[in-house]
């Protein structure tokens, strides 16, 4: 297999925007380096986090979706990631109950102020998706049956 | 519908970005996007040309969006949405594609780097396909203020707003304004007295016409946004009556409790009922509930008895007053890390070690022995002393990670205070660094070593015992490899500087951010230093890092001043990006209601209806509703899905 | 033990009173058996009404049918509507009031314990009938008795009974108007969630070929949406079968609905749809079982719908449809929700 | 042609048409459903719970992919279904007629590539019900008989331990012709046993609707009959009689886009239905069929109606599954017959 088509695991994070977003920025102005295969969607807060944007995105080939927001009690909407630690863990109860696997879905709280947290939460999440090979299970198929 | 026209600015940044993404390549790759009109890429976007050519492109191609693809948009977010008014579109239709901090910062392997830059950037110009023009919704300004916590950086605070003409209201937990630095007894490098420094600026807080004073009162809830707080603030009974209090102390006389005084951090011990120090405002005792044998004449009512003001009550009950107010100033302080932390230097447990504000409080003319060097354990004067600096700070391992500041000019007082009050003693001090930096600070601690003989010691202390009534301080002096044994009278340890435990709890109540060390954080470390993440509130002080008093006083100066700046706008302008009903889908099923962390959402005519004022756009309601009836504006579930594609396209 | 004669009794009664403007309640099938769905609005239909154990229908639906229709005309309810209703119904009808779907003075529930049973599974009475067809049923005690062209056939319910049934841990209608039978709550006929924790036993892989194998085979036809009365959407999310439009629809808004998942009935759709509809009927099925009922093709949602109220039982100490004015499942949280699974 | 088969010899059939894709009714997860199979066939079902008609018209298929960069003419790549052979076993003679039905949709009425590309290439190997397989079966109704050849290549008619074996069509003597060392000729006996079972399974007692010549007129005559809105009340508007049916052939045709920029998919067709309630809704939010009763009242029309005047014949082949699947028990016999009995 050359290098060009070496599996890379396509990861959707979706980061809340006052915590794990300003992380990921503290990250990048720390210059702590970690790997490019998560493509960053920011949304206001994780209780903004409607469990169909992780559906959709293994839907569209997600190999991975990361979750991460404030840590609990620092909430820039007080309670929105405790609205999300809810629905997130049903979410992955059910991924996890119809077979898939439990290491394709990740949450993390990253605060603003733990950008190498963000670089660690990510490069551990790559890691741990290498060995699984692409997600195929919920990836939508376009051929003829 | 017209076709939407985008354009799309790739920003090199110098070689920040371009070093390791190929912005040409996303320019191009933009370009392919139907809805793009114009790409461009310059070396400097945020330039005075970068702009100028940004407003230029709008108004040449007829653009009615933009994506800037750059840096954070926490950082030209606003420059880049004003150019969109400036060329004359909506500046609700920029957005920015973060492809330096999220990307070309992170990534070193340009092919990849490239890759993800693309996907972001397309990310964003799908989103700004369906951003609708919006304005920013105007609201009134409260014209008040608040400041939380009562030491210097808060008084500095109330004063400089108080003094624009702007009403303050100074909340203060304790039962007197003055905080840490009241407890001092000299500041360095000066050495004047500190209690006669910030004595009348005490008063002046007392006695200003636009400052509300509440003391022995705690902040405990925050609603509402920058320009309209509401505060709930619990007013603790102090069932004694400032107006009528005339100072006489006949009732701590007769006060048969007696528990230690936490004001002289327990170096001596107090009455249930007390007055903090004599200089304390408001002027007035207060009677400790909790050591109180139980505010009931059967059981004791000495003081009662013996107030002929008549000003104790024990019918005071605790009020819990709501305070609307425009914008918050922080100043919580700071406290020292616990000796019970360092388990090898006694760990608290040891007679005559002291950490430095208790050393404060012994040498204070007003503390605990009036201002005679005297060591706890048996009141004799201590002829061989020793200071210890960088207790718990820099230490990542094991403590705090970074330097306390002011431990290193703290000390060299202590050790001059010493030699003054006792002039045949001996002061050593251990320290790893001399941290001078300061107008006359160095000189300062240059004249300790010289001129009062004050050891210097390079080297950390590894064990402290009691020895023979003693303190035997074992230590190593790393600049001649030798180990230094010293029996003290006493041992002075200039603990780490940790905020305060009110600090964490108003960071919760506020829900402003904490850094990683739990001092409040800062919008931004540099651009920012004195605003929180949460619009409208301030900090000021050792609450947000450690640091000495003409810092904090600086500090609560700027935070005054943003504080000004803000309340003399009559109306503030809102963020638009809010939840917006669609009623067709609405079935009035009030789980957005329950989820609504801003009770900004009612039912009614069995449909939800949103208050725009109450609204913050945090979007729980629209992960809650079943039906995608409740989205955020330009920040729609349309617009996150078509994201989500865009990513994984 | 329940007499039907009571219930026909109560509703001609409320009928002819005019203190109900119709009783939703259960019929002969045209082929005797199973009941179908009745809506008696004239007091002499009355007596057209059964009880047996073929009343599975939920017929809290045909209350969400109402209001549509209602609202579709634009009128409000001038009586309310009686509603027969066994524990897992009425329960149903808790949550549509939890989510203000009507009023609770708009609904009169007749409730009817299910006593010692419940109703029956016909997949699994078929082969105890040797090929004939069952035309009547009835409960007697602790059997069902069916009638078939071969003659009576008495068979225990527990062996015929739907899974729910035995699994049932509130066979009683506690919201009720008027009820019928005893309360028998805490009658254990199977350990509750028996199925689900031997399906959990399972590896992950094992999971996932029992999954991909059903999710395939689910044609879309979505009976199980149809005939649950908490999917009372105008528009489903995931697939539309319809758009709710009024006059302020713009053009745009109809043009741009989210597609969510095609219409193409094929592994990754099908998951995506039965995946969105647990997550979005978790805390708010009540197992009343008629999705897994209706599906033609046998795809076992029930399973799935299980696994959510497990969860919201043990992790979120939360039972779906216990009072009326309780929270919604996730419009709510406690400190206390675990949070161990976060990095 | 006619043959006798033992029983004992289908394998050895089926493994002799080696041009074909064997497909038979399976029993999997409490449902019969046709899947592929390599001998081992038992056709000792009632009937599958899904008609055969999926063979040439699938619920989904592609039309054509499609492809465009930004500002350029799309370019269209159709896509014809695969050329394998299927040959389906066990079909009932119900479902047999479902097949002519659907080729008056597709094949005469319009010619559709797709469907005409995969029917040429199905067989279909019927079973004649020697006595009903369902209690809801009325074939005899609407024109069918339990011993129907239309649309079917081959009948099979269960003789206990032999099939006797009657090639329909072309295609249906070919496949015989496969393996012709297996058939026996039938003697004078054989067929005298199948013209009694033949009897015999046209004598078996079905359900009824009662004026089939008269319901065309008689529906037309009750358009505005409160009978549908009262018969529709537990209609919940699901897809299952469409879908099982083995005639409905009614279809939606979406664009599947996985790419927008360059923008890249196919066009889809799937099945449609319509008892759903999007089924005839206009962008204008107007929908002509606004309730259950409409829609009911549709489908029994389409069926008993209006393809009786399009093309001669009733649309509904009697096989019952609309009937036994309803979740809420409405049952198109009862509705034919009370709607044609208020009239007249």
């Amino acid at each position: 297999m050359s290098e060009q088509q070496a599996y890379e695991p396509k990861v959707v994070a979706f980061l809340c925007k006052w915590c794990s977003s300003a992380g990921s920025d503290l990250a990048g102005v720390s210059r702590i380096q970690y790997p490019p295969n998560a493509t960053p969607i920011t949304i206001p807060c994780t209780g903004a986090m409607s469990p169909m944007y992780i559906l959709s995105a293994f839907n569209k080939g997600a190999d991975g979706v990361l979750v991460s927001g404030c840590h609990i009690g620092d909430c820039h909407y007080i309670e929105g990631n405790y609205l999300a630690r809810r629905k997130m863990h049903l979410t992955m109860e059910l991924l996890k109950f119809i077979g898939v696997e439990p290491d394709r879905f990740r949450m993390s709280w990253v605060s603003a102020a733990e950008g190498a947290k963000f670089a660690r939460v990510v490069t551990d999440f790559i890691n741990d998706l290498e060995p699984l090979g692409p997600q195929d299970k919920l990836k939508k198929v376009v051929a003829n049956d | 519908m017209t076709k939407k026209r985008t354009g799309v600015f790739v920003c090199h940044c110098g070689t920040n970005i371009a070093a390791t993404v190929d912005v040409a390549k996303v320019a191009r790759e933009m370009a392919d996007e139907n809805t793009v009109a114009f790409t461009q890429e310059y070396v400097y976007m945020c330039s005075e040309p970068g702009q100028e050519s940004v407003v230029q492109a709008i108004k040449d191609n007829e653009l009615d969006s933009v994506v800037v693809t750059c840096c954070s948009p926490n950082l030209h977010e606003k420059t880049f949405r004003d150019n969109a008014k400036r060329a004359g579109i909506n500046n609700f239709t920029c957005e920015i594609a973060n492809i330096r901090e999220q990307c070309s910062w992170v990534h070193n392997d340009k092919a990849k780097g490239t890759e993800k830059a693309i996907k972001i950037s397309r990310s964003v110009v799908r989103r700004v396909n369906r951003n609708k023009p919006l304005e920013a919704i105007a609201v009134n300004v409260t014209r008040k203020a608040m400041v939380i916590g009562g030491g210097i950086a808060g008084i500095q605070a109330a004063l400089d707003i108080a003094n624009a003409g702007i009403e303050v209201i100074l909340v203060e937990k304790q039962a007197t304004i003055g905080g840490r630095m009241l407890q001092l007894s000299e500041t360095f490098p000066t050495l004047d007295c500190s209690q006669c420094v910030l004595s009348p600026k005490m008063v002046e807080v007392k006695r200003h016409p636009m400052v509300k004073l509440m003391t022995y009162s705690e902040v405990q809830e925050l609603n509402g946004s920058v320009g309209n707080f509401q505060v709930k603030v619990l007013k603790k009974p102090t069932f004694v009556d400032p107006d009528k209090c005339k100072i006489c102390d006949h009732c701590t006389e007769v006060c048969p409790v007696v528990v230690p005084n936490e004001y002289e951090l327990n170096l001596n011990a107090r009455r249930a009922i007390y007055i903090p120090y004599a200089q304390a405002i408001p002027a007035s005792f207060t009677l400790d509930e909790n050591a109180c044998l139980g505010l009931n004449p059967v059981v004791c009512g000495k003081c009662k008895d013996v107030c002929e003001a008549g000003a104790i009550n024990y019918d005071m009950r605790p009020e819990t007053v709501t305070e609307n107010v425009g914008a918050v100033v922080v100043a919580t302080g700071f406290d020292l890390y616990g000796q019970e932390n360092m388990p090898e230097l006694g760990g608290g447990k040891l007679e005559d070690v002291l950490d430095g504000l208790q050393f404060e409080r012994l040498i204070s003319a007003s503390g605990a022995t009036k201002g005679h060097v005297l060591r706890p354990s048996d009141h004799k004067e201590p002829k061989e002393v020793v200071f210890i600096q960088c207790v718990g700070s820099r230490d990542p391992a094991k403590h705090c990670a970074y330097c306390s500041k002011i431990c290193c000019m703290y000390t060299a007082k202590h050790a001059r205070l010493y030699k003054k009050h006792v002039p045949d003693g001996r002061a050593y001090v251990f320290y790893i660094d001399i941290r001078s930096g300061g107008k006359g600070y160095e000189e300062f601690v240059q004249r300790t070593m010289e001129d009062d003989d004050t050891l210097y010691l390079r080297g950390r202390v590894s064990k402290l015992y009691r020895h023979n009534g003693k303190v035997r301080v074992l230590g190593t002096d790393t600049l001649t490899g030798q180990n230094v044994e010293i029996d003290a009278d006493m041992v002075v340890l200039a603990q780490a500087m940790v905020p305060s435990k009110g600090t964490t709890e108003i960071a919760k109540v506020l829900k402003i951010g904490r850094d990683k060390d739990g001092f409040l954080a800062e919008a931004h470390p540099k651009l920012r230093p004195v605003e929180s993440v949460t619009a409208g509130i301030y900090l000021a002080g050792a609450a947000q890092a450690p640091k000495d008093i003409p810092e904090t006083v600086a500090q609560a100066g700027a935070a005054a001043s943003k504080v000004i700046a803000l309340l003399s706008q009559t109306t503030l302008s809102r963020s638009p990006l809010i939840a917006r009903v669609r009623p067709s889908h609405c079935t009035g099923c009030g789980m957005c209601v329950d989820a609504c962390p801003f009770i900004a959402i009612r039912l009614e005519g069995g449909k939800a209806v949103v208050n725009e004022a109450l609204c913050e756009g945090c979007g729980s309601c629209s992960a809650t509703c079943l039906r995608a009836a409740i989205d955020v504006k330009n920040v729609t579930q349309l617009q996150i899905h078509e994201m989500i594609e865009a990513c994984l396209a | 033990m329940i007499n039907i004669q009571d219930i026909r009794d109560t509703a001609k009664d409320m009928l002819a009173k005019g203190e109900v403007r119709a009783v939703i309640g259960y019929r002969r099938g045209s082929r005797g058996m199973p009941a179908e769905p009745a809506f008696i609005t004239n007091p002499e239909q009355a007596e057209e009404l059964v009880w047996d154990p073929t009343c599975f229908h939920n017929l809290s639906l045909y209350l969400v049918e109402d209001r549509k229709f209602l609202a579709h005309l634009n009128k409000t309810s001038d009586a309310p509507i009686a509603i027969i209703a066994k524990g897992c119904d009425a329960r149903s009808i808790v949550v549509l009031l939890q989510e203000h779907y009507f009023k609770r003075e708009d609904v009169y529930i007749i409730g009817v314990s299910c006593e010692g049973t419940g109703v029956v599974d016909e997949r699994k009475l078929a082969p105890h009938l040797n090929g004939f067809q069952a035309t009547k049923a009835v409960f007697d005690g602790d059997d069902f008795v069916f009638t078939t062209a071969e003659g009576e056939k008495r068979l225990p319910a527990r062996e015929v009974m739907a899974d729910r049934c035995l699994e049932c841990r509130n066979p009683f209608p506690k919201e009720n108007n008027v009820v019928f039978g005893e309360d028998r709550t805490g009658r254990e006929l199977a350990e509750p969630f028996a199925a689900l924790a031997r399906f959990e036993a399972q590896g992950t892989g094992e999971r996932w070929d029992f999954w991909s194998h059903h999710f395939d085979r689910c044609i879309r036809c979505f009976a199980c949406r149809s005939v649950c009365p908490m999917c009372y959407c105008d528009e489903c999310v995931v697939d539309s079968i319809t758009f709710p439009v009024t006059p302020a629809t713009t053009a745009e808004e109809k043009a741009n609905r989210i597609r969510w998942i095609e219409r193409s009935a094929t592994r990754s759709e099908n998951i995506t749809y039965l995946m969105t509809r647990a997550m979005h009927l978790a805390g708010r099925c009540t197992d009343c079982g008629e999705c897994e009922r209706a599906c033609p093709v046998n795809v076992p949602i029930r399973l799935l719908n299980n696994k959510m109220e497990r969860e919201a039982r043990e992790k979120f100490g939360f039972e779906p449809g216990a009072s009326v004015g309780g929270p919604s499942l996730v419009a709510s949280f406690l400190d206390s929700d675990p949070g161990d699974f976060i990095r | 042609m006619e043959k006798i088969l033992d029983k004992k010899q289908v394998d050895a059939w089926v493994a002799a048409l080696t041009d074909w894709e064997v497909h038979a009714p399976v029993l999997e997860d409490g449902i019969w459903a046709y899947q592929p199979v390599s001998g081992a066939v038992r056709l000792n079902h009632p009937n599958t719970k899904q008609s055969p008609k999926g063979f040439a018209f699938p619920q989904r298929e592609i039309f054509f992919s499609f492809e465009q960069i930004k500002g350029e003419p799309p370019k269209l790549t159709q896509i014809m279904p695969q050329a394998a052979r299927h040959a389906v076993f066990g079909v009932r003679p119900c479902d047999g007629r479902g097949v002519p039905r659907m080729d008056k949709v597709f094949t005469d009425h319009v010619d559709d590539p797709y469907y005409n590309a995969r029917r040429k290439n199905v067989a279909y190997v019927g079973l004649a019900c020697n006595k009903p397989p369902s209690p809801n079966c009325f074939c005899l109704s609407v024109g069918g008989s339990p011993v129907s050849t239309d649309g079917l290549d081959v009948q099979l008619t269960d003789m206990g331990d032999r099939y006797f074996v009657k090639a329909v069509t072309e295609t249906g003597k070919t496949m015989m012709a496969a393996a012709s060392s297996l058939f026996a000729e039938p003697s004078a006996a054989d067929k005298k046993q199948l013209k009694q079972i033949h009897a015999d399974a046209v004598a078996h007692p079905q359900r009824k609707i009662n004026d089939p010549d008269g319901a065309p007129a008689k529906l037309e005559a009750s358009f505005d009959s409160p009978l549908w809105e009262e018969m529709a009340r537990a209609c919940i508007g699901c897809g299952i009689c469409t879908f099982l049916c083995p005639t409905c052939h009614c279809f939606d045709i979406n664009d599947e886009v996985q790419n927008k920029a360059p923008l890249k998919g196919q066009r889809v067709r799937t099945w449609d239905n319509c008892q759903f309630p999007d089924f005839t809704m206009h962008s204008s939010g107007h929908n002509p069929r606004e309730n259950t009763a409409a829609r009911l009242r549709q489908r029994v029309n389409h069926k008993f109606q209006y393809f009786h005047k399009n093309f001669g014949m009733h649309q509904c082949t009697g096989c019952g599954r609309c009937v036994s699947e309803c979740p809420v028990g409405i049952d198109i016999v009862t509705v034919v017959n009370k709607v044609t009995e208020n009239v007249g």
